[in-house]
C-alpha cells in the first residue's frame, strides 16, 4: 500500500475538522474540531515518517500530541473562565474583540 | 491467525473465571477480618458456588433503563467500561512465553488502555441522567486525572531500572533481586505504586466516587441486572489487571523456586490484591479535597523526585540497562 | 589511593550538597546554627579532599587530570563539555579556597552569633553556594563552565554584600557591586564567544594545545584577550572598575575576608593565570595588564591613606595588592603573581578577620573611635600585627617573598615606570597599614565598652591564618627565598627599606606625633582632597550617568515628543480613518477569522501549483 | 485485498464516520465520545504504520487526557445536571464550501506528487530510535517543550485561582 491513501485520509479528516471549527457555535465544539485537525496532521507525520524511514516525523508527532494536551488544558481553562464570567460558551456571543 | 483467536478466547475465559472467584476471595477475606463467616450456603461448606449463583441471579434480573437516560450512551457504557479491562491482559506475560502478545512497549500499552476506562465510567455516569451518578462520575474524573500521573511515574521506575518497556524484560531484569527489594528506590516506589493503585481502583480510602453514604452507589446507581454485572466484572478485572502489573513490576513476575511460573505469578498478583483489600477494609474514606491534595502535593512531587533519583542512579551505572 | 578526579569532584560536590540541603529543607535552614554546622562540615570535607589532592599531586605520568562529560549535544558533536581540570595551579588554589572558606565559616559562627536563626541559616546557605561556585571556578575545564561559576560567585557576592538587606547602604552596595562587575563580565562573555568562533572550542586543554602548536588563529586575538581581561578587571577590582570593592565592605566582615579579599576578587588573577598561554600570544594586552595593575596599586594605596573605616583601608589595600598581582602577570612573572595571590589570600583573610574581631569587640568601624586596644585584646593585636607585617612586606613574613618576587619580575619584564609605581606603593602600603595599627592598637584614645579577645571559634581561625602567614614566610626564609626572585640583588633591600621607612614614618606621625598629620595633609592638599573624594571616580561615574545619560535622554525625549510624535500623530490620524472603515471586518468572532486562515491556506496551495 | 489494506479501509471508515459525527452531532457529549472513537481509530492507524509507541502515547494522552478534560469542561459549563446543551452549526453552506475547496486543493496537490508505493522495511527498534532522536537531534525542541509546559501550567494556575 502506498503513501497516498494515508495522505488523502488525513486531508479529508483535516477538512472535516476545519468544517467543525468554522461552523460550530459552542466553544468546546470548536476545540473538538481543532483536535480533529491536529489529529489529521499527526496521521500525516506518522505516515510520512514510516515511508521516509526517518523517526523525525514520529518525534514531532510526540511533540504535537503533548502540546495538544497542554493546549486543551489551557483552552478549556479559558472556556470555563469565560463561562464563569459570561454564563455562556456560545462562540457567537464571545465577540469582545469586535472592532 | 486462528491460533491467536483461539488463544485469546481461552485467555478471556480464564481471566473472567479468575476474576469471578476474586469476588469470592474478597468476600471471604473481608468476612474473616470482621469475624464473620462470609458466603456459606451455596456450595456448602465454604460457599464456593456463591459467585456462580450471583452471576445467574444478575443475568435473569430485569434490565431497567431510566426514562430520561441517554439511551445509546447508557447502554454502551458497561461494554466500553469492560473492554479496556479485558484488553490489558493481552500484553501480560503469565510465564515465559505464556501470554498473548509480549509487546515491546507492553507497559505503555497497559497504561494507555487502562486509561480508556474512564470514558466508559463517565458514559455510565452521564447516560444515567441521575445527579448521584453524574456527581460520582465527576469525582471519578477528578480522582483519576490526579492519580494517573503518579501511577504512570511510579510504573516508570521499574522501566528505568530494567531499561525496557517490555514486561517480560522487566521481569527478567529482576532475576536475583526483585525490584521491591531494590535498596530504597524499590520500597518507596512500591508504596507509591500501591497508593496510586488503590486510588486508580477507587477503593477505600479513595472510594469517593461510590461513597455509599453520600452517592448511594455512585455512577452505577441506575444499573441493574446484566449491565450491573458487567460493570462489577469490569471493576474486578481491572483490579486483577493492576495486581498483575504490580506483580510484574515489583515482585518479579513468574520468578520463584519450585512452583511453575504461572503459579508464582498468580500468587503474587493475589498477594497484591489482598494487600489492597486489606487496606480497603481497614481504613475510613477521606474527603475529596484531601484525596486531590494528597495526589498533587505529596504523591506527585515525591514520585517525581524518586524518578529523578532513579534516573541519576541508572545514569551512574546502576540498573540493568540493556 | 583515590584518584585526583574523584577528589576534585568530592571537593566540588560537598558544598553543593550542603547548599541543596539548606535550600530545600527549610526547617534545617531556619535552625541557624545547625545549618552552620552542616555548611562548615561540608566545606571541611572539601578542605580535606583538597589537601589530599594537593599532597598526592601530580600523580605519576600526568601533570594535569581532566574529567569531561559532553554537554549540550547537538548535531555534529557536543557543543561544550563540563568537567574538572586539575593541574598544579588549580590544586594549590583549591587548597586556598577551601581553607579560607572553612576558616571563615567557622569564624562566622562566632561573629554572627547575634543574628536570628533564619538569617544565620540563609547566611550559611549562601556560603555553601559560594564555596561550591568558587571551587567550581577553580576546577573549571573550559571557559564556558568557568563563566557560569564566575557568574555564580558574582551572585553570591551580591547576596552576601546585601546580607543585611534592610540597611539601605548594604542594598545599594550589593547592587553597585553587581552592576560594576557585570560591566566587566559583558566583556568576558563576548571574549569567550568570539574565542569560540575563532577556535571552535571552549576547552582550556584544546586551546593551550593550539597555542602550543601555533595553530591558534591570531587575527583579532588581541581584542578577544582584552575582552576576557575586562572580566578580570571587573572581578579583581582593577582601575577603573575598582569602585565597587570599597562599598562591598557593607557586608558582614567574614564575607569581606572570604569573598572580597581572599578568593573571589582573586578570580580575575586566577583567570589570567589560567589562560596565560593564550595571553602570551598577545604581548600588547599583557603590557596593558601590567600598566593597569601598577596604576591600580598606586591609586588604591593613595586612597587607603585617608580612610577612617578600618575595613575600607583593607579594601583599598586589597585593590592595591591585586594590582601587584596583575602587574606581575603583565610583566610575565606568572609564578610571582600567583604566589602573591596565595600569600595575599592568607594574610588578607587574616587581616579582615582580625579587623572583624576588633569591630565585633568595639562595635564600630571608625579607627578614630578605637585606640590602645592592644592591652585589651592582645591576641587580636598580635595576629593583626602579623598580617600587617606580611602585607607591608617585612622579612620573614609571607608577603615579603611574594612582593619581592613581583618587584623583581616587573623589573625583569622591562616595565620601568610600573616598577617605580609599585616601589612607591610599597612605602605607601607600609605607611597606611601601620597608621591603622598604631591608631587602633597603640595610640591614645579609648574605645567604648570593654573590648576583649574573641571566643575560641573566632580565635582559632585567626591563629591558624597567622601561623600560616608566618610559617609560609619562614619556610621560604629557610628554604632560600624561592626560585622566582632572580632579579637584581638590590631589589630586596630596596623594598625592605621602603617598607621600613613607611613604618617609621607612620610611627612618627601617629604614635609619637612628631609629624603632624594635619600639616602633612595641608602640604599635599590637592592630593589629600582628591583622595578623600576617591579621585572623583565615583562622582565621575555618577556625573556620566546624570550628565550624559540624562542629557541624552532629555534630547531623545524632546525628539520623541515633538518630532516622532508629530509624525506618529499624523500617521495615526490617517490610520484612524482607515481603521474606521476596516473595523467592520473585525467581527470579534474567532470563526470569522478562521475563514481568513482557510483562504490563506487555499492561496498557499494554489500558489504552490506553479512552483 | 491484503489484510493491511482491509485494516486501513476499516479504520479509515471508522475515523471519517466518527469525525463527521464529531462535527455534526447535536449532543456535545456525544461529540466528545465520537472524538474518543476517532482518536482510538487514529491510534489503530499508527499501529498499522508500525508506530506502536505513538499509538500508546496517543491513547494515553489523547484519550486518557484530552477526553477527560473536555468532558470535565462540558460538565462544568452545563451546570451539572442542567438542560442538555443542544449545539447547532452555523453557516453550514459557507463552512462546507470553504472546507470542500481546501479538501479539493489538497487532494489535487497530493495526487500530482509522486509518492512512494511501498514502505521501506521497518526499522529494528522504533521506540529506541525515537528516544535517541529526542535527546540528540531534537534536544532543543524537547527542552523548549518543557518551557511550554511550564507556561501552560502557570496559565492553568492563573485561570484556576480563586477570584479575589
Amino acid at each position: 500500500m502506498g503513501l497516498q491513501p494515508y495522505l488523502i485520509l488525513a486531508a479529508v479528516l483535516f477538512c472535516i475538522g476545519l468544517f467543525g471549527v468554522l461552523t460550530r457555535r459552542n466553544a468546546i465544539g470548536i476545540l473538538l474540531g481543532i483536535e480533529l485537525m491536529l489529529n489529521a496532521v499527526n496521521v500525516n507525520l506518522v505516515a510520512i515518517a514510516r515511508y521516509a524511514a526517518d523517526p523525525a516525523g514520529l518525534v514531532f508527532t510526540l511533540f504535537t500530541i503533548s502540546i495538544t494536551v497542554a493546549e486543551v488544558a489551557v483552552g478549556l481553562a479559558i472556556v470555563i473562565l469565560i463561562f464563569r464570567v459570561r454564563r455562556t460558551v456560545e462562540a457567537d456571543h464571545l465577540n469582545l474583540l469586535k472592532g | 491467525m486462528m491460533r491467536d483467536v483461539l488463544a485469546a478466547f481461552v485467555l478471556l475465559n480464564v481471566v473472567v473465571l479468575i476474576v469471578t472467584y476474586l469476588t469470592y476471595v474478597e468476600r471471604k477475606f473481608a468476612a474473616r477480618m470482621q469475624s464473620r463467616i462470609g458466603p456459606y450456603r451455596v456450595g456448602r461448606p465454604h460457599g464456593w458456588l456463591q459467585p456462580i449463583a450471583d452471576a445467574i441471579k444478575l443475568l435473569i434480573k430485569e434490565d431497567i433503563v431510566p426514562a430520561l437516560a441517554d439511551r445509546p450512551v447508557y447502554n454502551l457504557a458497561p461494554i466500553v467500561f469492560l473492554l479496556p479491562s479485558l484488553l490489558i491482559f493481552a500484553t501480560i506475560p503469565f510465564a515465559p512465553g505464556l501470554g498473548l502478545a509480549d509487546l515491546n512497549i507492553g507497559i505503555l500499552f497497559f497504561l494507555a488502555v487502562s486509561s480508556l476506562e474512564i470514558v466508559g465510567l463517565f458514559m455510565g455516569g452521564w447516560g444515567s441522567n441521575n445527579k448521584y451518578a453524574l456527581l460520582s462520575a465527576m469525582r471519578a474524573v477528578n480522582q483519576i486525572i490526579s492519580y494517573e500521573v503518579p501511577f504512570v511515574v511510579t510504573a516508570l521506575i521499574p522501566v528505568l531500572l530494567a531499561g525496557s518497556l517490555k514486561l517480560s524484560t522487566i521481569v527478567q531484569a529482576q532475576e536475583g533481586l526483585w525490584f521491591v527489594a531494590y535498596p530504597v528506590i524499590g520500597q518507596l516506589a512500591f508504596v507509591a505504586f500501591i497508593v496510586a493503585t488503590i486510588a486508580s481502583e477507587n477503593r477505600v480510602p479513595f472510594d469517593i466516587l461510590e461513597a455509599e453514604s453520600e452517592l448511594v452507589a455512585g455512577f452505577r446507581v441506575e444499573y441493574s441486572g446484566m449491565k450491573f454485572a458487567l460493570i462489577q466484572l469490569a471493576e474486578y478485572t481491572h483490579m486483577f489487571g493492576v495486581s498483575c502489573l504490580g506483580a510484574l513490576l515489583f515482585l518479579g513476575g513468574w520468578l520463584g523456586p519450585g512452583l511453575p511460573g504461572w503459579a508464582w505469578f498468580l500468587l503474587k498478583a493475589l498477594f497484591i490484591f489482598l494487600l489492597v483489600t486489606w487496606v480497603r477494609w481497614s481504613f475510613v474514606r477521606i474527603r475529596v479535597d484531601q484525596i486531590l491534595g494528597l495526589s498533587w502535593k505529596v504523591l506527585l512531587p515525591a514520585t517525581l523526585v524518586l524518578l529523578m533519583a532513579t534516573g541519576f542512579w541508572v545514569a551512574l551505572g546502576g540498573g540493568h540497562v540493556a | 589511593m583515590i584518584d585526583a578526579g574523584t577528589l576534585a569532584l568530592a571537593a566540588l560536590g560537598l558544598p553543593f550538597g550542603a547548599f541543596v540541603l539548606l535550600a530545600v529543607v527549610a526547617p534545617l535552614r531556619r535552625a541557624g546554627r545547625a545549618a552552620g554546622a552542616l555548611s562548615v562540615a561540608a566545606v571541611g570535607g572539601s578542605l580535606l579532599a583538597a589537601l589530599i589532592l594537593w599532597r598526592t599531586f601530580p600523580e605519576a605520568g600526568a601533570d594535569t587530570v581532566e574529567l569531561a562529560w559532553s554537554w549540550l549535544p547537538a548535531e555534529g558533536g557536543a557543543l561544550a563539555t563540563v568537567g574538572v581540570l586539575v593541574d598544579s595551579v588549580a590544586a594549590v588554589m583549591l587548597v586556598l579556597v577551601a581553607l579560607v572558606s572553612f576558616l571563615v565559616q567557622l569564624y562566622s559562627l562566632g561573629y554572627l552569633e547575634d543574628e536570628t536563626a533564619p538569617a544565620l541559616g540563609r547566611y550559611f546557605a549562601y556560603h555553601s553556594l559560594f564555596a561550591f561556585s568558587m571551587i567550581g571556578l577553580v576546577l573549571a575545564s573550559n571557559f564556558l563552565q568557568m563563566f557560569i561559576f564566575w557568574e555564580l560567585v558574582g551572585l553570591c557576592s551580591y547576596l552576601l554584600i546585601g546580607f543585611w538587606y534592610a540597611k539601605p547602604e548594604a542594598a545599594r552596595a550589593a547592587v553597585k557591586a553587581f552592576w560594576v562587575t557585570k560591566a566587566g563580565d559583558l566583556g568576558f562573555i563576548l571574549g569567550i564567544v568570539l574565542l569560540w568562533a575563532q577556535a571552535g572550542t571552549f576547552g582550556f586543554s584544546e586551546l593551550f594545545k593550539m597555542a602550543d602548536d601555533k595553530t591558534l588563529p591570531l587575527g583579532g586575538l588581541s581584542l578577544i584577550m582584552f575582552l576576557i581581561y575586562l572580566g578580570a578587571v571587573g572581578k579583581s577590582a582593577q582601575f577603573p572598575l575598582h569602585v565597587w570593592l570599597p562599598d562591598a565592605m557593607e557586608g558582614p566582615t567574614p564575607v569581606s575576608a572570604l569573598i572580597h579579599a581572599a578568593t573571589m576578587v582573586a578570580a580575575g588573577v586566577y583567570l589570567v593565570t589560567r589562560a596565560y598561554p593564550l595571553f602570551l600570544q598577545t604581548p600588547d594586552v599583557l603590557v596593558l595588564i601590567g600598566w593597569v595593575g601598577a596604576f591600580s596599586a598606586l591609586l588604591a594605596a593613595t586612597l587607603g591613606l585617608v580612610q577612617a573605616d578600618i575595613k575600607r583601608v583593607l579594601a583599598y589595600s586589597t585593590v592595591s595588592q591585586l594590582g601587584y598581582m596583575m602587574a606581575a602577570l603583565g610583566a610575565g612573572a606568572v609564578g610571582a603573581g600567583f604566589f602573591h595571590l596565595l600569600t595575599h589570600g592568607l594574610f588578607k583573610a587574616l587581616l579582615f578577620l582580625g579587623a572583624g574581631a576588633v569591630i565585633h569587640a568595639v562595635g564600630t568601624n571608625d579607627i578614630w573611635k578605637m585606640g590602645r586596644l592592644f592591652g585589651a585584646m592582645p591576641q587580636t593585636g598580635i595576629v593583626f600585627l602579623v598580617g600587617t607585617l606580611a602585607l607591608a612586606g617585612i622579612w620573614p613574613f609571607a608577603g615579603f617573598f611574594s612582593k619581592d618576587a613581583i618587584l623583581a619580575g616587573v623589573w625583569e619584564g622591562g616595565l620601568t615606570v610600573p616598577f617605580l609605581m609599585l616601589a612607591l606603593t610599597v612605602f605607601l602600603t607600609a605607611f597606611y597599614m601601620f597608621r591603622v595599627v598604631f591608631v587602633v592598637f597603640f595610640a591614645t584614645g579609648h574605645a567604648e565598652g570593654h573590648p576583649h579577645d574573641p571566643p575560641l571559634v573566632m580565635g582559632g581561625p585567626l591563629w591558624t591564618l597567622a601561623g600560616l602567614t608566618a610559617g609560609v614566610g619562614i619556610l621560604f626564609a629557610v628554604g632560600g627565598g624561592g626560585e622566582e626572585a632572580h632579579g637584581p640583588s638590590w631589589i630586596s633591600p630596596l623594598s625592605l627599606g621602603l617598607a621600613l621607612a613607611g613604618i617609621a614614618f607612620a610611627w612618627l606621625t601617629y604614635q609619637r606625633r612628631a609629624v603632624s598629620a594635619e600639616m602633612l595633609a595641608r602640604r599635599v592638599r590637592p592630593l589629600y582632597v582628591a583622595a578623600l573624594r576617591k579621585f572623583w571616580l565615583d562622582d565621575l561615574y555618577g556625573g556620566i550617568y546624570r550628565g550624559v545619560i540624562l542629557g541624552l535622554s532629555w534630547v531623545v525625549g524632546w525628539v520623541d515628543r515633538y518630532l516622532v510624535d508629530g509624525l506618529v500623530n499624523l500617521a495615526s490620524a490617517w490610520t484612524m480613518r482607515g481603521g474606521d472603515r476596516l473595523r467592520r471586518i473585525q467581527t470579534g468572532r474567532a470563526q470569522d477569522y478562521l475563514y481568513g486562515v482557510a483562504f490563506g491556506l487555499l492561496l498557499v496551495i494554489v500558489w504552490s501549483y506553479w512552483h | 485485498m491484503s489484510l493491511e489494506a482491509a485494516a486501513f479501509w476499516g479504520l479509515a471508515l471508522v475515523l471519517l464516520a466518527s469525525g463527521l459525527a464529531v462535527v455534526l452531532s447535536k449532543n456535545l457529549f456525544h461529540s466528545v465520545l465520537y472524538l474518543a472513537l476517532a482518536l482510538v481509530a487514529t491510534a489503530g492507524l499508527f499501529l498499522l504504520l508500525q508506530a506502536e509507541f505513538l499509538a500508546a502515547v496517543q491513547i494515553l494522552l489523547y484519550a486518557g487526557g484530552v477526553i477527560t478534560i473536555v468532558v470535565f469542561a462540558i460538565v462544568v459549563t452545563e451546570r451539572l445536571v442542567g438542560e442538555r446543551l443542544v449545539q447547532t452549526n452555523r453557516g453550514i453552506v459557507n463552512g462546507g464550501l470553504v472546507s470542500l475547496a481546501v479538501l479539493i486543493a489538497i487532494i489535487i496537490f497530493v495526487t500530482r506528487a509522486t509518492l512512494p508505493q511501498t514502505p521501506p522495511p521497518p526499522p529494528a527498534d522504533l521506540t529506541q530510535a525515537i528516544g535517541r532522536d529526542l535527546l540528540t537531534r531534537f534536544v532543543l525542541p524537547f527542552e523548549l517543550l518543557a518551557v511550554l509546559f511550564l507556561a501552560a501550567l502557570l496559565g492553568a494556575l492563573f485561570f484556576a485561582r480563586k477570584e479575589e
